[in-house]
């Protein structure tokens, strides 16, 4: 159903932004005083949180309005404008495949829309608070709002193209965000280092995108779900086949998904962005835009469900993602970074339960994660605040902190309760939901292999249990203890103890907090509580249908999202082993967990456990299991060698080369081109005269243009039309007009106008048996490759051959010199025949004789190589004692052959008996030979095509005439039809 | 009363004109041209603009109308693009006469009645209309190019353009005298429907004709070498005026010559027919356009030599039309459209960086100007962007279009588009020269650093260019459907 | 054609020729400006073989009453200056120019001789005031309306190239060129 | 000998080539002026000798008639452009104005 709301669910954060963006620029600060900076504030905030909020509003409005049980489907449409055309490649021909720019609302979009815009109105809100101090205040919100509008295009925009618009948006987005603070270096870098993450991924969604565009026809989501079916065909690239559609196109989408949603092997970009803003962490790179791959592959379900393999790799890359994140969180000793850590680990739950098929679930935890981990990442943006941190917090200089903010403290304890599984909450449910994806197919049959469910659910279960224990570290070392920033007087940096082995970015800990942290203002902790609640109760929404519990999550989704055969919300769950071993597993993971913190970090003020990790094992995690420094060492270093090198060829070569010279060359034309212009007005008009005149040659004079088509029987001779054109036809070229007054068509055919045509010329070919030459596979004496990839081939035409045919046909009375010229070439190459040419494979002919006679006139002879007959060696001569065989012409111009009479010294006929064949039959007595009959004459095959030149004349009204010769090879079959002087011979 | 909003814009036009001619002479006060003639050639476009879209059709005007002047869609589309640019051009008087103290009533008269002649042009159906609007447009414009009649170069543009202009006028007009002898008739269609039994001698001189004088007025290749000195010499509103409403009207009827009088079959023969001819003159006219651009040190010659390669574009949309028809047409319709916006953006931020004293002409004067006013800039950036073809601009689109006609066309228009395109790439060179002086170079020690003007005239107008070049680039539905239907009903 | 249209025809196509020719040969632009006069009168003396009459008139009236005297007066007013002395710049390009143009001229002429139409009969009123009158303010009313915006157009346009500088304007180009040096100075001491 | 269309076409054509022979030789923009006056005035020999072979109506005298009023108009602003030319350069030598090349 169309819905003209939906674009405004964009348009207002995106007119907000440019707003912003813009009163930004035009009322610097240094122009305006205390006052006007905080009425500037006070319009900037109202201005970000209100189109935000008011964009939620809009979202929760539609939302209900899917509820509408006129919408079985539960899908709103939004058709904006059509955006443009692209041609793409199709069974049949190319075809224009329209993009329109619109938008869906439907029960996937319609949540994921309300997260962005709900969770975005309270961190916007949040950030108001947090940021109160910022010079850069518009700069911020702008990118805040472009960054929400962003988001929005890439989960409303109904085709790929325009979700690759948000998709590309939120990128710039969360570069320039992470950048923000781009005075320091540092933070500038860990802006690339996430948008060169993300650019490597893109590559993979475009061509994710093509591989089904080409087989859907469409760019729609809809359309190209609905062709699922059709995406189990070969996919070839380049001729190597890939693979089955599906699966190229869904893992092309997962690297892209790896890169956004910060997957193994391209996560490590995610740690690094916690350079930005804390609001900026919530919103982007917990709560949102790293979810989009996740939402990608959901949208995308039945696609993904075509493909074992794909959903396999997706799987596993997914758990070792979980359970390497999980890892490193355990050691790490900053707020932001563990959290980081603990959002990549969620993110690999997330992938893993959508590998095992489990993409309602799989999306359930992406919906839960927002609340709690964007309530998380506000509290620790909120204790920084209260201390004072800048960019990141050491939660060993921390401690005690549930005595300075309460608020904080409380909403924190719940979300890391929900994010630890605590049962009931939120978490609890959604990851109850993962592993009893996992352990269902690890125990049913599907077309998904059990190892892969058993290998999700374990190391989910032992991911989840790490969770519990550094969520739990992290809460009690920073709230509970004793506040270890109280002192200024001493290093902090020394009293931990633990890190003797400081070789890492110690840039934020060597000095202490502020020694007095606050509570945060209304602004911070209203958003605050808000999560928390939502972290614990949104869980109620998936309860496990297992138990005959309401499940509306489950039922809700199933209007988009695709799932397994027999794993609908409505499906009678037969097996319950799986459901038992998946609650076990959640349960003890949370209790081992938050267990194992309780008992060590409970009050405790330092770390007694992790430090106590052999050191290399300490090292290995706490450095991210140098993953950074394997790409350093591999790509990026490689890179960077392979970009030096091409940097000084680039300086040296490409420059002169492919810039220097052509932009030397053209700017000398330029020079020379504006010579004309010499400024006088009798150049310009003299120039001008030229074109008059040039432009009156074209019409005053005819430009002929013989067309022909020949058939087995007639030939359609057609000359160019054009106004007051008279045409007059020459069949013969005898220089007499046989069509006097002719339209400017001519159709002749063989049989009837044969005496009107009147052939009386013919122009011979002979086709002689000689080179036996496999091209291109002999390199023989005959010639060299001389470029591969054209197939050219520098030819020398066969010297004993030549001597042959010049034996032979020298003998002709009258024949002065023969010439040799390749035929599609037309290059003559003397008579020794030695000169070599280029040989094209394709469109070559043969060899053309020109056999110049006494009287001036000349004969062409075309010499075919018969590639039919390979002997062994090449061009076996017959060796001929006493006089060849001659070929010779008789009065009226006709081949005439004579086989040799004469005996050799020992009184034998001289000529090998069967040198001259014609039908196999030898022949002893000179005769003609005949149109379209062959003869053999020692290795030459002979045979004789009648082509007829025709010649137009067209007189145009000017009375001045040009004309056009073309040369018409009658087809094999047409020259028996033809007279020639009245004589047809077989 | 609905066929008089056909003649509505041409009756706004002379009207208006007339009213200025009053206010000029008899206000005391220094009066608002600018923004009267604006308005009036505004108002002119918007009624177009909205007889256009609406999709209203005369259902019965007055045979005496028709007989000389179109009321059907394409001539609709054509007043837009030609009022639109003068309206434009008109602003950017507003702050250009006013900065550089050439304040005179007379040159928005002159443009108004100049952009009447256009539009008379535009719609012509006859070859009395076609002349008489012709030496309208064309007077119009000699005037406006000599406005600073102290300026030794604006005279000599002028003269220059005057002579070659008046002898391509009488070339022009000797062609239309000889269509009248073959056939008989003066109207494009009486032409058409006479030429079969007409004496083919004089059907071809008069085509020839016909051509070199189109060929002067779109300046082509061989017929071009007036522009960069008219260009360079006009004070730059009026080099902007020339460069869109001009050169738009003179393609307008151009195009319907060709496929109303001359569209029939051997007129558009591959022997004797103009397509080969029009080919080798947009072949020539992007070669030598793009490549003359390259070595020129004065931004408003560059653009000038850039709007004789733009024509060879537009050519190339023409030639195709024979084959593909409609859908090349309404290339031509749109790329004239998004031509006009791009480079009343790019001339009109060559008057934005300048002021009084310290006007801007050449690539030096551009020098670190970027950096000084970066919002000044920005349009400038935006229209030769435009003009170069990048997406997601108005020009690219357009160029699109057009090369995709010719592509459509096949055979040896292929090479004309690849032609095109190698030529564009060409372009890229020195549109991007703009970006590079204006952010990259420093101003030369002594040298007069050019100073963005403060006009709301210039702002108003670069903005709603910027909007138009925008907003067509990324939206271009309505406007190609309008042209798509003005070019069917154009082709008959 | 009648006896005398002939011979009228003959003696005014002649006297058009070398009126032409001579108008674009004189040296002096005075002179080149009579001829011009008797080229029109011959060209009126034409349209009397074509039973154009009106038309006739207002060639005569027009063009020898109105251009040709607008000329005369522009020559008396630019005075001696106005006859260039002959020489040699730019002859290569005018006599190539030349060349082409009576190639051109030769070629087209011989085309365009060879065209062939009946006389036809006309009747009385053809060419008559009333008649062309009535054609010109019935069917043309279109072009003759925009032929007003023309003719305002080329006043307009002349007074505006052709006007001798106001008091105000005066005062406005030396204020630009004040500013320029200014610009200039100011240019200078920012580099020393 | 008949006298037909034909003479009258092609004593056009030559009065038109003679005006624009004299356009492109001449150097004094008056004589220039002058020149394309000719040209015009061969065209309107054309027009009318067109009319009187079909002379159900009367554009081609209409034709004319539009011709020579904006031959008019035409003469009236080259006049004024070449007295703003000699108020520059001192002179009508058109090919005088030759700064602006290139």
């Amino acid at each position: 159903m169309e819905n003209n709301l939906i674009p405004w669910i964009i348009a207002l954060p995106f007119a907000s932004a440019i707003a912003i963006g813009l009163s930004g620029r035009f009322s610097t600060h240094d122009k305006l005083d205390e006052e006007g900076i905080r009425k500037h504030r006070g319009m900037i905030h109202t201005l970000a949180v209100g189109s935000v909020g008011l964009s939620f509003l809009i979202a929760v409005k539609l939302f209900i309005e899917l509820h509408n049980p006129d919408l079985p489907a539960r899908v709103l449409t939004s058709h904006v404008f059509d955006w443009f055309d692209i041609t793409i490649p199709s069974a049949s021909g190319f075809r224009d495949v329209p993009i329109a720019a619109s938008f869906v609302l439907d029960s996937l979009s319609g949540l994921m829309t309300l997260v962005v815009t709900g969770i975005g109105t309270l961190i916007h809100l949040y950030a108001t608070g947090y940021m109160e101090d910022e010079e850069s205040y518009a700069r911020f919100f702008c990118y805040l709002n472009l960054f929400t509008a962003s988001m929005l295009i890439l989960v409303l925009g109904s085709n790929f193209p325009l979700m690759f618009v948000g998709w590309e948006g939120v990128g710039l987005c969360s570069y320039l965000l992470i950048g923000f603070w781009y005075e320091t270096p540092e933070y500038a870098a860990a802006g690339r280092k996430a948008f060169v993450a993300n650019r490597i991924g893109d590559l993979g969604v475009l061509v994710g995108m093509f591989a089904l565009v080409s087989v859907a026809g469409s760019f729609e989501f809809s359309e190209i779900n609905r062709a699922a079916s059709m995406m189990n065909g070969e996919f070839t690239m380049g001729g190597v086949a890939l693979g089955t559609t599906a699966t190229v196109a869904c893992l092309f989408l997962f690297l892209g998904c790896t890169g956004k949603s910060a997957q193994v092997p391209l996560f490590v970009w995610l740690p690094d962005a916690m350079a930005g803003p804390t609001p900026v962490s919530a919103l982007i790179h917990a709560a949102t835009m790293v979810t989009a791959g996740v939402y990608l592959c959901c949208r995308l379900s039945p696609i993904f469900l075509e493909s074992p393999t794909a959903m396999t790799v997706i799987g596993v890359v997914g758990s070792i993602t979980a359970l390497m994140a999980a890892s490193i969180a355990v050691v790490q000793r900053e707020m932001k970074r563990i959290l980081a850590y603990s959002t990549v680990s969620q993110l690999g739950f997330m992938f893993a339960g959508v590998g095992v098929g489990a993409f309602s679930a799989g999306f359930f935890h992406v919906f839960t994660h927002a609340f709690f981990k964007a309530c998380l990442f506000l509290g620790a943006g909120s204790v920084m605040h209260a201390v004072h941190a800048h960019g990141d917090a050491d939660i060993f200089k921390l401690g005690g902190m549930k005595k300075y903010t309460p608020i904080t403290r409380a909403t924190f304890l719940l979300s890391t309760a929900a994010i630890a599984g605590f049962p009931l909450t939120a978490g609890f449910f959604s990851k109850d939901e993962l592993l009893l994806g996992a352990t269902t197919i690890a125990m049913n049959e599907t077309a998904l292999p059990s190892w892969l469910g058993w290998l999700v659910a374990i190391s989910l279960f032992l991911a989840a249990t790490m969770t519990a224990f550094y969520m739990f570290r992290l809460y009690y070392l920073t709230f509970t203890g004793d506040y270890r920033s109280a002192d200024h007087g001493h290093d902090a940096h020394g009293e931990e103890g633990h890190d003797e082995d400081a070789h890492h970015d110690d840039d934020h800990h060597d000095h202490a907090y502020d020694a007095h942290p606050h509570e945060s203002s209304w602004q911070m902790w209203v958003p605050l509580a808000v999560l928390a609640f939502g972290a614990i109760a949104v869980g109620f929404l998936g309860l496990p249908h297992a138990f005959h519990l309401p499940n509306w999550w489950g039922h809700w989704m199933d209007a988009s999202i695709s799932h397994l055969p027999g794993f609908g919300p409505d499906d009678e769950v037969t097996n319950m082993t799986p459901v038992y071993i998946a609650m076990t597993l959640g349960v003890a993971a949370w209790a081992i967990g938050m267990g194992l913190a309780t008992v060590l970090y409970r009050e405790k003020n330092e770390d007694t456990f992790t430090p106590k990790f052999p050191k290399p094992v300490f090292n290995f995690l706490f450095d991210k299991w140098r993953v950074d420094e394997a790409y350093e060492a591999t790509i990026i270093g490689g890179n960077r060698g392979l970009a030096k090198f091409a940097g000084r060829i680039d300086k040296s070569f490409v420059d002169t080369v492919f810039t220097g010279i052509p932009a030397f060359v053209v700017k000398m034309a330029s020079w020379l081109f504006t010579r004309i212009q010499v400024g006088a007005v009798h150049a310009y008009g003299a120039v001008l005269l030229v074109g008059v005149l040039g432009l009156g040659w074209w019409f005053m004079y005819p430009h002929p243009t013989l067309d022909v088509q020949t058939s087995t029987d007639s030939a359609e001779i057609t000359a160019a039309p054009g106004l007051g054109y008279t045409y007059r036809f020459d069949m013969d070229d005898d220089g007499n007009f046989d069509f006097p007054q002719a339209p400017q068509a001519l159709e002749i055919d063989f049989e009837d106008d044969a005496s009107r045509m009147q052939i009386q010329r013919v122009v011979a070919r002979v086709r002689a048996a000689i080179a036996p030459v496999r091209w291109p596979n002999d390199r023989s004496a005959l010639g060299h490759l001389k470029d591969r990839n054209r197939r050219i081939y520098e030819l020398h035409p066969p010297t004993s051959e030549i001597a042959d045919l010049q034996r032979i046909l020298q003998n002709v009375d009258g024949v002065e010199a023969i010439h040799w010229h390749a035929a599609g070439h037309e290059r003559v190459f003397g008579d020794a025949g030695n000169a070599a040419f280029d040989y094209n494979e394709e469109d070559f002919v043969g060899y053309m004789l020109t056999v110049a006679q006494a009287d001036g006139s000349e004969q062409e002879m075309r010499v075919l190589p018969e590639l039919t007959i390979i002997p062994d060696s090449f061009f076996p001569r017959v060796q001929f004692e006493g006089s060849p065989p001659r070929v010779g012409f008789d009065e009226n111009g006709r081949i005439k052959i004579f086989p040799t009479a004469t005996v050799n010294d020992a009184g034998e006929p001289a000529t090998r008996p069967d040198s001259v064949l014609v039908g196999g039959v030898r022949q002893d007595e000179p005769f003609l030979l005949g149109l379209g009959s062959f003869a053999t004459v020692a290795q030459y095959r002979m045979e004789v095509f009648p082509i007829v030149r025709a010649r137009v004349e067209v007189r145009n009204a000017f009375g001045n005439t040009a004309s056009e010769e073309i040369e018409i090879v009658l087809k094999e079959s047409a020259p028996e039809r033809v007279a020639l002087g009245g004589e047809v011979r077989r | 009363m609905n066929d008089w909003l056909f003649v509505a814009p041409l009756l706004i036009l002379g009207l208006g004109s007339i009213l200025m001619m009053l206010v000029d002479a008899f206000a005391k006060e220094k009066s608002e041209l600018a923004i009267l003639s604006s308005i009036t050639m505004g108002v002119a476009g918007m009624i177009s603009a909205s007889a256009l879209l609406s999709g209203a059709e005369a259902a019965d005007a007055p045979e005496m109308v028709t007989r000389f002047l179109a009321v059907d869609p394409a001539a609709l589309f054509f007043d837009v693009v030609i009022c639109f640019g003068g309206a434009l051009s008109a602003l950017l008087a507003g702050g250009y006469l006013r900065e550089h103290g050439l304040e005179r009533g007379e040159f928005y008269v002159l443009l108004t009645l100049t952009t009447l002649g256009a539009v008379v042009l535009g719609r012509s159906t006859d070859m009395l209309s076609l002349f008489v609007g012709l030496e309208t447009m064309s007077l119009g414009v000699y005037a406006m190019v000599a406005f600073r009649r102290g300026s030794s170069t604006a005279i000599e543009g002028a003269v220059k353009y005057f002579l070659l202009g008046s002898f391509a006028a009488a070339i022009l007009l000797f062609g239309s005298a000889l269509m009248y002898a073959a056939t008989g008739s003066t109207s494009f269609t009486g032409i058409a429907a006479a030429m079969g039994d007409a004496d083919p001698k004089l059907v071809l001189i008069g085509l020839l004709l016909i051509i070199a004088g189109f060929g002067f007025k779109v300046s082509a290749v061989p017929f071009h070498m007036w522009t960069p000195d008219a260009y360079e010499g006009a004070i730059t509103p009026a080099t902007a005026f020339m460069s869109v409403a001009v050169k738009s009207a003179a393609f307008a009827v151009f195009v319907r010559i060709l496929f109303v009088t001359f569209g029939d079959e051997l007129s558009m023969s591959l022997a004797s027919g103009w397509p080969p001819v029009l080919a080798g003159l947009a072949a020539l006219t992007m070669v030598y356009g793009n490549i003359a651009a390259v070595g020129q040190e004065n931004v408003k010659r560059m653009l000038a030599y850039s709007s004789i390669a733009h024509a060879g574009y537009i050519l190339v949309g023409i030639v195709a039309a024979f084959r593909v028809g409609s859908e090349a047409v309404s290339a031509v319709l749109f790329y004239l459209l998004a031509y006009t916006f791009s480079n009343i953006l790019a001339f009109g931020s060559l008057i934005l960086l300048g002021s009084r004293g310290r006007e801007a002409v050449s690539f030096n004067d551009l020098r670190g100007v970027g950096r000084r006013h970066p919002m000044a800039a920005l349009p400038f950036i935006l229209g030769t962007l435009s003009l170069m073809g990048f997406p997601p601009t108005a020009g690219f689109l357009a160029k699109y279009y057009v090369f995709s006609a010719a592509v459509q066309a096949g055979g040896s228009m292929i090479l004309l588009a690849i032609l095109g395109m190698l030529t564009s790439a060409i372009g890229a060179f020195y549109y991007l020269r703009v970006t590079v002086f204006m952010f990259m170079r420093d101003p030369e020690p002594g040298q007069v650093k050019a100073i963005p003007m403060k006009s709301g005239y210039v702002v108003g107008a670069l903005a709603i260019s910027s909007l138009f070049v925008l907003g067509l680039g990324v939206m271009p539905g309505d406007v190609l459907e309008a042209a798509s239907r003005a070019a069917s009903l154009l082709l008959g | 054609m009648t006896t005398a249209g002939f011979v009228l025809f003959a003696i005014s196509s002649v006297i058009a020729f070398f009126s032409a020719i001579a108008t674009v040969g004189a040296r002096v632009p005075l002179r080149a400006a009579l001829f011009l006069m008797v080229h029109i009168i011959s060209l009126a003396g034409l349209y009397l073989t074509l039973s154009a009459h009106m038309l006739a008139a207002v060639q005569l009236l027009v063009y020898a009453g109105a251009v040709v005297v607008l000329f005369v007066f522009v020559i008396m007013l630019i005075g001696p200056a106005s006859e260039t002395k002959p020489t040699m710049k730019n002859m290569g390009i005018r006599l190539v120019s030349l060349i082409g143009m009576i190639l051109f001229t030769v070629t087209l002429a011989f085309a365009l001789v060879s065209h062939a139409a009946d006389w036809v009969a006309i009747e009385t009123s053809f060419g008559t005031v009333e008649a062309v009158g009535h054609e010109l303010y019935l069917n043309t009313l279109v072009p003759f309306e925009v032929v007003s915006a023309t003719l305002t157009v080329a006043i307009v346009g002349a007074v505006a190239i052709a006007r001798k500088a106001t008091e105000f304007e005066v005062g406005e180009a030396k204020a630009a060129r004040q500013a320029t040096i200014d610009a200039l100075e100011e240019a200078r001491q920012e580099a020393a | 000998m008949e006298i037909g269309l034909g003479a009258y076409l092609g004593l056009a054509m030559v009065l038109f080539g003679i005006g624009a022979s004299g356009f492109l030789m001449r150097r004094n923009a008056l004589i220039q002026l002058m020149s394309i006056e000719v040209m015009l005035n061969a065209v309107n020999i054309v027009f009318v000798a067109v009319n009187r072979f079909h002379p159900a109506d009367h554009v081609g005298q209409i034709f004319s008639f539009f011709v020579i009023a904006i031959a008019a108009a035409e003469a009236a602003v080259g006049l004024a452009l070449v007295i703003a030319l000699f108020r520059i350069k001192k002179t009508v030598e058109s090919d005088n104005a030759d700064t602006l090349r290139h």
